[in-house]
This record gives C-alpha cells, structure tokens and sequence, in this order.
C-alpha cells in the first residue's frame, strides 16, 4: 500500500497531538475527512459512484450480466469484485505491488459484502439455471490513506445507483424458457441497499485509535482494525491488519468505536444518496474534474 | 613415437569428438635413457586427459612442424583467448574500467590507463558506444576477460579507439582467420579491389573504411559472400567486380 | 573443535581408520567442503555415509487411508523422503475418440514446503517430469483397465486425480511416488453410481462403495551412477546431487518391465543395466508384501 | 543355441543439414522418414545471475511441438534431451556460461525422441562446442506379434505393445538414455540391446575456400541381429575409409545440398565418405525370437 | 481460463459424485452435543497431537492434527532475500505462503493457488509477524510453507499454531509463541473450534449472530497478533467470541510447551562450553 517516509520528530508530534484528541488536520480521533459522493457518473453501467474521501478518490463501476447460478447455491445471485490499483494513484502500484494489493482488497470486499447485507435472493431469476451476476469494478484514481473506508462507501452508492432490468421469464413450445429482458429503461429492479455495511478502519496510534487515518498517522500505527458495521450496527466483518498486535482490551474499544462511527455514518449518507436521486436529471454532474 | 605416427597419419581428415588416440604410457620414461621425450603441443579442439588424447570438436586434423596439432572447425560464438586481437563495442564506463562486449559470454574489461600515453590526469577520450581494437591479456574461464589497447612495451601499434566513420559487421571465425593467415590471397585480392582501412578482430567483427560507403558497402557485401565460396569462384567474382558488373 | 578440514589429511585418515571411524573425526566440515570426496571414500569401501551397503533401500513405512477427504490416500516414507498421495474420483463425459475409457489424470508436485531447492509458483521441470512418467507407468503396465472406470458408454465415466505431493525431498521421489500411487489406489472406494432412465442423470449411492480392480502392481526401484562405475540403489538428495546418471527400473509381479527410464547423464553398460533389472525385480517383491500387509492391517482394524 | 541369421532390419530415409540458420550459433535439420526436427543453440553466452553455476555451463533445452504450447510431454522430453547432452558436452569448459538448445519440432511421425537427440547433437557440432562424445538416439517398437520394429512410424508406434527409445554414446558405445512406453519381459529388452548396433554410417564432409570446411555428418543408426551368447566384452569393429579434404574441392551449392539428404551418397559426388561400422554387443544370458 | 500446459491434464470438466448424491449429506446437529460428542458453547477444542522436526530438509518443521484437521508446516531460512528490490537493511522480511492440497476439501481442489489461499497466507502473514524479532535477521528472509493434507474447519487458526511451532523449532528468536483458535457462532449457541460441517453449514433462516471468528493470540504476552470474523454478529456477540477464542489458546498452550520441549530434548543437550 502507499506509505510515506515520516521522521521520528513527526512520529512524535502526530502521537502526542492524538494523546489530546488533536490530529495534525485539526480533526477529531472519530471524525472523518471531508467526503464527497457522486452517484451515475459511467453512463455506460448499470450503477455507479465516485468517492473522495481527502485526497483519496474512488471510482465503482456495476454491470449486471446474466449467468449461472453456484450450484451450491441454485437460488442465489452473486457479486465478483474486481479492484484495479491504477499506477496513476501512486507509483508503487506498478506491476507486482498493485496487482497484491488488488487482490487483498478484493478478498475483503467478498467478505464484507456476503449474503447477510444483500438480498442475493432477489438476483435469482430461474433457480438452478439463470441469475444476475453483478460485477463490482473498483478503480483507484488516487490514495490518500483509508482505502477500506472510501471503497466500501462507494460500493454502498453504486448498489444503490444500481438499476437492474427486469425479465420476463416465459415458456417456448418446447417447454423449454426464454428470457426476455424489458425494453423500457424505466421497468427496472433495485437492489435493496438498507443492509449493506460500511467498513470503519481503526487505527491504533500510541494508546488511542483514530478514524480514517492520513498515510501520516498510518505510519505512526502499529495495527489496525477494519470493523464492517450496517445501519442497525451489527458487526459483519472483522480483520486486523498491519504487522503489530494488540491488546484485548483495546480491540474490544475498537470494536465498539467502530460500531458507534459506523453506525452514524449510514443514516446521512442514505440521506444525501436519496437526495442526490430525488433531483433526478435537474442534477448537475460535477465529474471527475469538479 | 607411436602417437605422433598415428596423428601425422590422419592429418588432413575429419574427426569427430569422441575420436581417440592413445599416448604412450609414462614408463617409457625411464631415467637411464637419455632421449627426452619429443614436445607435443595440443591445440583447440584437442584434449589430453591421462594417456588419453581425445577430439572435441568435429573438423580438420591440422599439423605444423614440428609437433603441433589442431582441430580446424567451423564456429560463430568466440571464446576469447589470451593474446587474441579483437573488435569490441564499449558498452558501459565506471570509476576506472570500460567495460567491453566482444561477442562472448562475458564482457571483457579495459582499463583506463591501459592506452598509450594515458596517465591517472590525463584519460583517453572513449564514449559508450565507441569501437576499440584491443588485445586480450587475462582470459580464462574462470576470470573476467580483460583488454589493453597497448602492447607490451607501452605502444599503441594500431591498438585504441576507431576514427569516425566505417562500417562494422559480423562473420564467422573462420572467415577472420582466412583474412589474417598470412598467406591469404583473399586479402591481398580484396586490397587490390579496394584499396582502405580494414580491422580484422578474432571475434569475427570486421571494420572496414573505404574512400566512400558505396565501396565500404560493396566490400562489406563481398567478404560477407567469400563465407561460402571456392577460390575458383571467388577468382571470378572478383573479375567481375573489377570489370564493374556489381 | 575444528572448523576446516584439509580434505587430503582426511582422506588419508580415512584410508587408514576405514569409514566407519570417520564419524568420530570432525565429518561435518568435511562432508560440507568436499562432498564428493567425502562420499567417494565411503563408496570406496563399499558402503555409504548413513551406513547402508550400495544395494540398500532405505526403511519403507506405509500408511495407507489417513486422509478421509480423499477417495483413496497413503502416505509413503522411503527414509526421509516422503510423498503422500491422495485420489479423488470425480464424473466426467468421455472422449469421442474412447467412448468407453475412464480417464488417470496423475500430477506430482513438490511444493517449496518439501525442499530449499523449490520455489513457488508454477511446478518446476523436475515435477513436469515426474509426473509425465507416473503417467507413462499408469498407461505403460496397465494398472487399471480404463474400460472399467466407464459408467456409461460414451455419456458418464470416472475420473481419478490421483494427486501426489511430496512433503520431504530426500531423494527417489520417483520410487515413493509409484508405491503412494500404489497403496492409494487399492485403497480407493468408489460409490454406486446408477443412470436414471428417466432424466438421465446420474444417481450416486454414497453408502455403497467398492474398490477397484488393480490388475498390475508395477514397483519402481531408482539408481544412481557414481563416477560413471559405481551403481548405488535409492539414492538420497545428497547423492542425486552427487551423481551422474540417474537410472529409475518399474517392474510388475510377473517379472515384465514397465519403464527403464534414464534421462541422461553419463553412459551405462548392459551388464550394469542387467543387473539394475534383477535388484528391481526383487525390490518388487519386497514392496508388494508391503502394500499387502498394511492394507490387510487397515482391513481387519476397521 | 541357435545360430540367428541376420534379419532386414531398416531405418526410413533420414537427412540432415547444418548451419541453415544465420541467427543462432548453431543449428541442424534432422529428418527421419516424415519425422523432422529444426534446431538451434545459442552460448557460450551470458548466463542468468539466478542461473548461473559456478563451475560449469547451464544448459537450457526448449523443445516446442509443432501445435500448441509445449506441455508435460514436452517437459520429460526435455529432460531426457538435457541430461543425455550435458553428459557428453565439455560444460565444465564455459562456467558462468549459458547454453541455449531450441527444437522445434516440424513434423511428428513417430520416433519423435530419437529425432530430437540425432537433432541436438547434430546442432552441438555444428557450433563447435566441445564434447566427449557424439550420440545418437534410435526408436524401436514391438509390435502385437512380437515383432521389432526400428525406426517406427506414427502408425507403427499406435499398434505397438511397447517403445523404447535409447541413445547412445560413440566412444563406449554405451546407453546414455533410455525411455521406455509399455511394458515388455526382461527377454525382450536384452534382445533389445543387442539389436542395438550403432553405426555412423556415413558423415560427408564437403569443403570448399582456403581453408574452410564444411562437415556433413549422416549419423545412421541400423539394427543387426547379434549373434553373440555369452560374450561379456563388447567388441567394437571400427573400420573408417578416409580421405583426405583437399583444401580446392569445388564447392556444391547450397541449393544442391538439401536433395542429398534423401538420396544414397555415391562415390561420384566426390564426397569424402567415411564408413564407420561399430558393432554393439553386450552380456546376455540366452534368447529367443 | 488459459489451459495448465504445466500439469497432466485430464478432461475440460468434471463433476465431483456428491452433486449427485440420492440422499442428502447429514447435516450437523444444531442443538444438543455435537456431531464429534463435543460440548455446545464450551471451549471444548478438539484435542491435538503435535510433532515439531519430522521435516528432514527444512530448518524448522511442524506437524498438528487436531480431529481429522492436518496440517504441516515448513521454515527455511534465513537466508538471502530472493528480490534484490525487497532487501531492508533493518529488517527480516517473513514470507508466509499457505497451499491446500487437491484432496484436502471434500470438493477437490486446484493445484494452482486461488484467491483464497492467498488471502489464508495474508493473515498467516500478519498473525506470526508480531511475534518475532524481524529485526535480529537483517536483510535476510525467513520462507513459512504451510500445506494443508486435510481440511476439517478451523485450518487458519491451527496453521498459525503450526506455524508459530515451526518457526521456534527453526531457532528462529521469538517473543512469543502464536497460537490460534476459531470458534463458529449459531445464534445464541457458539462451538468452538469447529468441524468442516460445522463451519460451512448455514442455517435456514436469516437469524441474526451468524458468523465465525478466527483469532491470533500471545499467550504470555497477552497480545492478539491476528483477529479475523465474517457474518453478521452484533459487537457484545463478536466480544464475546474472542474472549472464547483467547480461552481456547490458552487451553493449547501446554500441549504446544510439551511438543517444543520434546522436540529440544530429542535433539540433544547443547555441546558443553569447554
């Protein structure tokens, strides 16, 4: 992942301000930066949004294809994740370390994004023969520290952008089916989005644990703990990552900080994704450049 | 000696590796008898080991009085032999050396102090990318390669940087060494034709300067043609050449 | 304590005390400096540096069934050298070209886990290799009659995976793989397997279960050429190394060659070749009785 | 004991031809009845740090089929192909070196192995590398009856009950590899040996310029019934006809050289020819056909 | 998907016999005794055997079998870094690379390495990372290779056992040994260290505290080196569960002591310093 060299005066400076609840950008340690969502912003899938959250920026793409249901699970749609570390966010996603990352994030998203947030139900359209397949591309156009976070808001905005065709599903002479997609752009299937988490990374940062982390403040922490929460603030997944270990007792305060930011950060961003809706085409688009 | 009987024998023809002949045994060194055993030098493609000698490579039985023995054979990769002139291409410089490619396996090394009137102030004047005609004084297998452009007394004699202009290329080691034997009439034909600078490495790069590149092409074109061609043919080629049909 | 030997001094010292008294001499040193020396001054004398004569296997302990997820598994240590295989059966359509033919698809693989000498990532030449030949052996002696693992011709038959992986590289993988393979193989349960005439598809009784017919029993017996002359028998990693030709003879019960497989290295005479063939014929017999005991043992426990 | 007459045991029209590619160090055509192999070898050159062996060259072989991407078989192939040539070049001549040898197979009909090591060792001496030894490599087949077959042809490999493929070395004329398909008695794979005659038949030099030579080797490999019991030492029977290159041989064009491949050398065609026969015989207990 | 020229191929598609089955696998019991005999929300993990050293060619080996659950685990190093570009100077790099044998799942497995093992030798990597003295091994690289021979539920938290075992049996210097345990959760009951079935199974209806949680404890420093869960629990739950977790690693912890001390005193007293 991006790092960044920090001197041990840094270090010391950014652990202290944290010991007194200050951060060198004069947040507070569960606040986040400054967040911006744009949701329709690739015409040309079926749901899509843009995250920036600081300087780190987010592209999510959905398309909905039709495909074989898992035949472990005949009922079932499901979701492929795909994450593409552009070289053009930092240099080191070049070749080899882009490629790992990618993968890392992906695995992440398989397990915060699982059947418990999402009705997969719903996405079946013949059991056993015909589901809808929806392929989650993630594009990172820039890093600025807390991947998780601003990955997992935007995948949030772009199920909710998602509009899925509906089919028709009707029998031919020889008893065999057909499948008949609607014709009207309107006659469209959303995906319920009310269930799907937020990912809150935690950073351990000398006896405290901050929210959303600056690569600065990353580099002063020894571990931290991405918490995935839903609205109703149940916990969906769980993982420490970085090379440290932690006490008990403070990944239980995580844990229950992560909840508590994590749950609050669902209601305004349902809000602000159904107002951004509501304008409808009076809205203007802002873009990448905006 | 049965050894020598048995080589003379079969010079001129055709061995293959694994072809053998048996050196007399040591006990025949006995120390009342006085006559020292005769001196017999090996050359490429020839290995002793014990009392037994062994071709190693396939070509031509060569002799030359009074008791050497060589493989003549046909090869395109050189090995780079101690004392050996070759073409190389100067392809990167450090703190002290150049470092050189002359064809084989490894680069070869040249020092900056080993041209003629270099001195710790006073370096020569080499770029990458330059042609030097240098000599080999280290190579062995298990060593770096290394070069000098001077000659054991301190003297260019021909040795350094190439001048501007010319044409380099690349032909088989046997053809180069047809072009040095000093009795080629290859040579003295192709001087006869065009009279200019030619540089006739061991490694089998040619550099060739004519008075101008229609005669260095042309030059070029005909020892790259002489490869594969009899003396008879040869002959006419080049009476066609003088006549101006090329 | 010495840290470096002078590997003349030692080989005189060697001479004079024979090898057997070399252990008390600093042997490490020697045997890290000068290996082949070291080992050569055993071969002098007509043994090797773990103590066996030069036609001596090393211990062979099977064990056959361990692993439940597979069809059929055993573990198999020829010295240090281990390899455990495992078979799972699975259901495929035959080939058009043999509507009436099951399908062996071995692979060996030696993961870095078994050997420094291993990296990661795609299997490296040597377990191509090895696994090209376990697949010569299957096809070569016949062990299974590819006509009995068809269901149905043309629409339904067996597939076995038999998948060995080698957990400790000390050497003769090829030997170890063949009696895994072996072992596993006999020890395999397939289910029932019934065409429903109606859908036509396949109905699987997972409670009913029978082994398969193993109509040969080829045993490997691998060789190692020591300065061109010197035939050693189950050679570990060190001498693999060492040596200059590598020779692997697979016989069955009755005597017939399945493979006289040797890549290279430096010439053999026939002599030498013969009698490679006769000690891989007794070696045959010996494993045989093996195989058989253990599975006997697993029977009568169950 | 029965005295064995000899039997009429052929190998397909085979050819070879060197130095037809400008590009690599060396290279050879090899072809066996409908069989045939190009190769090429690239080195002495610089060596892969990761590959690098201290004390002798790495020899890398590639072998690649005439379809598709090589596989396993390709893989076991190469092995055999490598470990047979590293045991008869001089590798320990070039250490921190690399050797590159690239067969590509043209066309497969049977006897594939042995056209690939005819091909590499042809390709070797073409570069001038040093080496012990030659080699050569022959295929034979049993078939349903017990038949041999030398020198099998797709078909004849399809019906076979078994296949082996050995190479051998021209200076002990002793078995450097073997690889051996279907099972066989031990009878059989002794008869096998002692069919085993390995005969440079003919190698052709032809030269041409001051001092240039150009060497043709046609490395035959017949199969004789031996007629030896008993016998331990291997007698070797090495009659050569020489003739010395003359340094003005006119030289044959290139064009023509190719249909000599597939024609009978002949005394008119002012080829030196050397004959060398060498009978390969081993220990065998008793046998029958 | 590119075909694998690497391997003996067999046919494009093959199905595995269960898909077929005419009656149903059993399911495990969901109250009551386990389907093994062990008890329902007890820490009753299944009892392990051990053996550190039966790798002849690694510097450092494990084996752990706990039920029907084997796994085996190799160290190399350290030693020079394979990547020049990876060198750090102040650093040993750990590299931790954890492979499922084909016939280890009940579905048979790929020989090639799929996102899930990768994401396996990820969080082995952070759990055993913690715990040893990198900076002791500059500019060298320690190589951890786990193959798992069978799978039968928990293999992530008995890999890093294994690993942590291998890796002391290596003499590699530590602060302490890692030990891991996973519990599943079903509703208001939890089991810990659970089986393949108990593990995979899902229940019928969305009842909320469905998830598993996998943890990487210091047992003497009391540190927690990996915490890994999935499914949907509610933080009190999730609490809960790694304490259970860090109960069950203690209950290891003496059989792992044991093995270690075995495996010392069988290699022999150190030579004396005379």
């Amino acid at each position: 992942m991006a790092t960044v060299q920090v001197s041990e005066a840094e270090k010391v400076y950014i652990l202290h301000g944290i010991r007194d609840d200050l951060r060198a950008d004069g947040r507070g340690c569960e606040d986040y930066r400054h967040m911006e969502i744009e949701t329709d912003v690739v015409s040309n899938t079926d749901g899509s949004a843009r995250v920036t959250l600081g300087h780190t920026a987010v592209l999510v793409g959905i398309k909905a294809e039709i495909g074989k249901p898992r035949p472990l699970v005949p009922n079932e749609g499901y979701l492929e994740f795909f994450v593409d570390c552009s070289a053009n966010a930092t240099p080191e996603f070049e070749g080899r370390g882009g490629e790992e990352l990618g993968i890392e994030l992906s695995n992440m998203l398989y397990k915060v994004f699982n059947k418990h947030c999402l009705d997969l139900r719903s996405l079946c359209i013949s059991e056993g023969e015909h589901c809808w397949l929806l392929y989650v591309d993630v594009l990172l156009l820039q890093c600025d520290g807390n991947l998780y976070d601003a990955i997992s808001v935007a995948v949030k905005a772009a199920l909710f952008n998602t509009k899925i065709p509906r089919v028709h599903i009707s029998a031919d002479e020889d008893g065999g089916k057909e499948i008949e997609l609607s014709d009207d752009p309107y006659d469209c299937m959303r995906v319920d989005v009310e269930n799907v988490p937020c990912i809150v990374t935690l950073c351990k940062i000398g006896h405290r644990h901050v929210v959303d982390a600056t690569l600065q403040e990353k580099a002063c922490s020894v571990a931290s703990v991405l918490v995935s929460v839903t609205h109703s603030g149940s916990v969906t997944c769980t993982r420490k990552v970085g090379g440290g270990s932690l006490d008990p007792e403070s990944i239980f305060e995580m844990i229950e900080a992560g909840k508590r930011v994590g749950k609050s950060l669902h209601a305004p961003l349902m809000k602000l994704l159904q107002q951004e809706e509501s304008l409808g085409k009076r809205r203007q688009k802002v873009g990448f450049l905006g | 000696m049965a050894l020598i009987e048995d080589l003379k024998q079969r010079v001129g023809s055709v061995l293959l590796p694994g072809d053998e002949f048996f050196l007399p045994t040591e006990d025949n060194l006995t120390l009342t008898e006085l006559r020292r055993p005769e001196r017999l030098v090996f050359g490429p493609g020839l290995r002793r080991s014990g009392g037994r000698l062994t071709a190693v490579k396939g070509g031509v039985l060569r002799h030359k009085e009074p008791n050497v023995f060589w493989i003549q054979s046909q090869q395109k990769r050189y090995v780079p032999a101690k004392g050996e002139c070759v073409v190389g291409v100067v392809t990167a410089k450090s703190a002290d050396v150049f470092k050189v490619d002359v064809g084989g396996s490894e680069q070869a090394s040249l020092s900056y102090l080993a041209f003629e009137g270099a001195t710790k102030r006073n370096r020569p004047n080499v770029q990458v990318g330059d042609l030097v005609y240098a000599q080999f004084v280290v190579a062995n297998k298990d060593m770096e390669p290394e070069l000098v452009c001077v000659d054991s007394s301190g003297r260019a004699n021909g040795m350094g940087v190439f001048g501007g202009g010319g044409l380099m290329f690349t032909v088989c080691l046997g053809l180069v060494r047809r072009l040095l034997s000093p009795s080629s009439t290859l040579r003295v034909q192709l001087e006869a034709l065009f009279p200019g600078e030619l540089v006739v490495g061991m490694n089998g790069r040619v550099w060739a300067r004519c008075a101008d590149v229609t005669r260095t092409l042309l030059l070029f074109n005909l020892i790259q043609s002489c490869e594969s061609m009899a003396p008879t043919q040869r002959d006419e080629l080049f009476r066609r050449v003088q006549q101006g049909a090329l | 304590m010495h840290i470096v030997c002078v590997a003349n001094a030692n080989l005189q010292l060697l001479s004079l005390v024979g090898p057997f008294c070399a252990k008390f001499i600093p042997v490490c040193s020697y045997r890290t400096a000068e290996p082949l020396e070291y080992h050569r001054s055993f071969l002098k004398e007509n043994c090797r540096p773990d103590g066996r004569d030069l036609s001596e296997f090393r211990t062979t302990t099977l064990n056959i069934g361990s692993i439940s997820t597979a069809d059929g598994s055993a573990l198999v240590k020829i010295g240090n050298t281990t390899i455990i295989c495992g078979i799972k059966a699975e259901l495929a359509n035959p080939t058009v070209e043999s509507p009436d033919k099951g399908y062996i698809v071995p692979n060996v693989d030696l993961p870095p886990l078994c050997s420094s000498r291993f990296r990661s990532g795609p299997p490296s030449e040597q377990a191509q290799a090895a696994s090209q030949f376990m697949a010569d052996i299957i096809e070569s002696s016949e062990v299974i009659r590819a006509e009995d693992l068809c269901i149905d011709r043309g629409k339904l038959c067996w597939v076995l995976y038999c998948d060995m992986m080698c957990l400790d590289y000390d050497g003769n993988i090829l030997d170890a793989c063949i009696i895994a393979l072996m072992a596993a193989l006999k020890n395999t349960q397939l289910p029932e397997v019934t065409i429903n005439k109606e859908t036509s598809a396949p109905e699987v009784k997972l409670e009913k279960k029978h082994g398969l017919t193993i109509q040969k029993h080829p045993v490997g017996s691998s060789f190692s050429v020591f300065d061109d002359s010197i035939l050693i028998v189950d050679p570990t990693a060190e001498e693999e190394i060492l040596s200059t030709a590598q020779l692997t003879v697979v016989t069955d019960e009755e005597g017939r060659l399945c493979s006289a497989h040797k890549p290279g290295g430096t010439s053999l005479s026939g002599e030498k070749l013969q009698e490679c063939i006769s000690r891989a014929t007794a070696r045959q017999k010996e494993i045989q009785k093996l195989i058989d005991k253990v599975l006997h043992s697993v029977k009568s426990a169950e | 004991m029965e005295e064995c007459e000899s039997i009429n045991v052929c190998l397909r029209e085979f050819g070879c031809e060197q130095s037809l590619l400008s590009r690599p160090d060396g290279s050879a055509s090899f072809v066996q009845g409908d069989t045939s192999v190009m190769a090429g070898v690239y080195g002495p050159a610089e060596v892969k740090v990761s590959k690098e062996i201290y004390d002798r060259a790495t020899l890398e072989v590639l072998i690649q089929p005439k379809v598709g991407l090589p596989g396993v078989r390709e893989r076991s192939q190469e092995q055999c192909v490598r470990e047979t040539c590293e045991a008869s070049l001089l590798l320990s001549l070039h250490p921190r070196s690399s050797l590159t040898l690239v067969l590509q197979v043209l066309h497969d009909d049977g006897s594939l192995l042995s056209c690939l090591l005819n091909a590499a060792c042809m390709t070797l001496l073409d570069a001038g590398l040093a080496m012990n030894c030659l080699f050569c490599g022959v295929t034979c087949a049993i078939d349903a009856d017990g038949q041999i077959v030398t020198d099998p042809t797709a078909a004849q490999e399809k019906e076979s009950r078994a296949l082996m493929t050995f190479a051998m070395d021209s200076t002990d004329r002793k078995v450097l590899m073997t690889s051996t398909k279907g099972s066989f008695s031990v009878q059989e794979v002794c008869v096998f040996f002692c069919f085993l005659l390995v005969e440079v038949l003919s190698m052709c030099g032809s030269a041409g310029g001051v001092g240039h030579h150009k060497i043709k080797y046609f490395i035959t490999v017949r199969v004789y019934r031996l007629y030896v019991f008993h016998s331990s030492t291997a007698a070797a029977v090495y009659s050569s006809e020489s003739e010395s290159i003359r340094e003005d041989l006119p030289v044959l064009q290139r064009l023509s050289e190719t249909p000599i491949l597939q024609k009978p050398l002949t005394e008119s065609q002012n080829f030196p020819f050397f004959a060398i026969l060498v009978f390969y015989q081993i220990h065998t207990k008793s046998y029958r056909l | 998907m590119p075909t694998d020229n690497k391997r003996v191929r067999g046919p494009e598609l093959s199905q595995s016999p269960a898909l077929f089955a005419c009656k149903a696998a059993p399911v495990a019991p969901q109250q009551g005794p386990r389907a093994d005999g062990r008890q329902r929300d007890q820490v009753d993990v299944r009892p392990v055997f051990v053996r550190c050293g039966l790798v002849s060619q690694a510097k450092g080996s494990a084996y752990i079998e706990a039920g029907d659950t084997k796994l085996m685990c190799c160290v190399y190093g350290p030693k020079e870094t394979e990547r020049k570009d990876e060198t750090d100077m102040k650093c040993g790099r750990l590299t931790t690379d954890m492979r499922f044998a084909p016939f280890s799942c009940p579905e048979r497995g790929s020989w090639v390495q799929g996102s899930q093992d990768k994401d396996f030798s990820l969080m082995l990597h952070e759990s055993l990372q913690p715990a040893l003295c990198l900076h002791k091994y500059p500019r060298s690289q320690i190589d951890v290779n786990v193959v798992v021979l069978e799978n039968s539920g928990s293999v992530l938290a008995h890999a890093v056992t294994c690993a942590s075992l291998a890796l002391a049996d290596a003499g590699i210097e530590m602060y302490d040994l890692v030990l891991g345990c996973s519990i599943r959760q079903d509703g208001g009951s939890y089991v810990a260290d659970p089986s393949y079935a108990e593990e995979t199974y899902c229940s019928s209806d969305g009842a909320s505290d469905q998830g598993r949680l996998t943890v990487a404890f210091l047992p003497s420093l009391n540190q927690i080196s990996g915490l890994q869960s999935d499914g949907e629990m509610s933080a009190e739950t999730l609490t809960a569960g790694v304490r259970t977790c860090i109960e069950g690693c203690y209950k290891l912890y003496p059989v792992l002591q044991q093995a270690l001390i075995k495996a010392v005193r069988k290699a022999g007293p150190p030579p004396s310093e005379s």
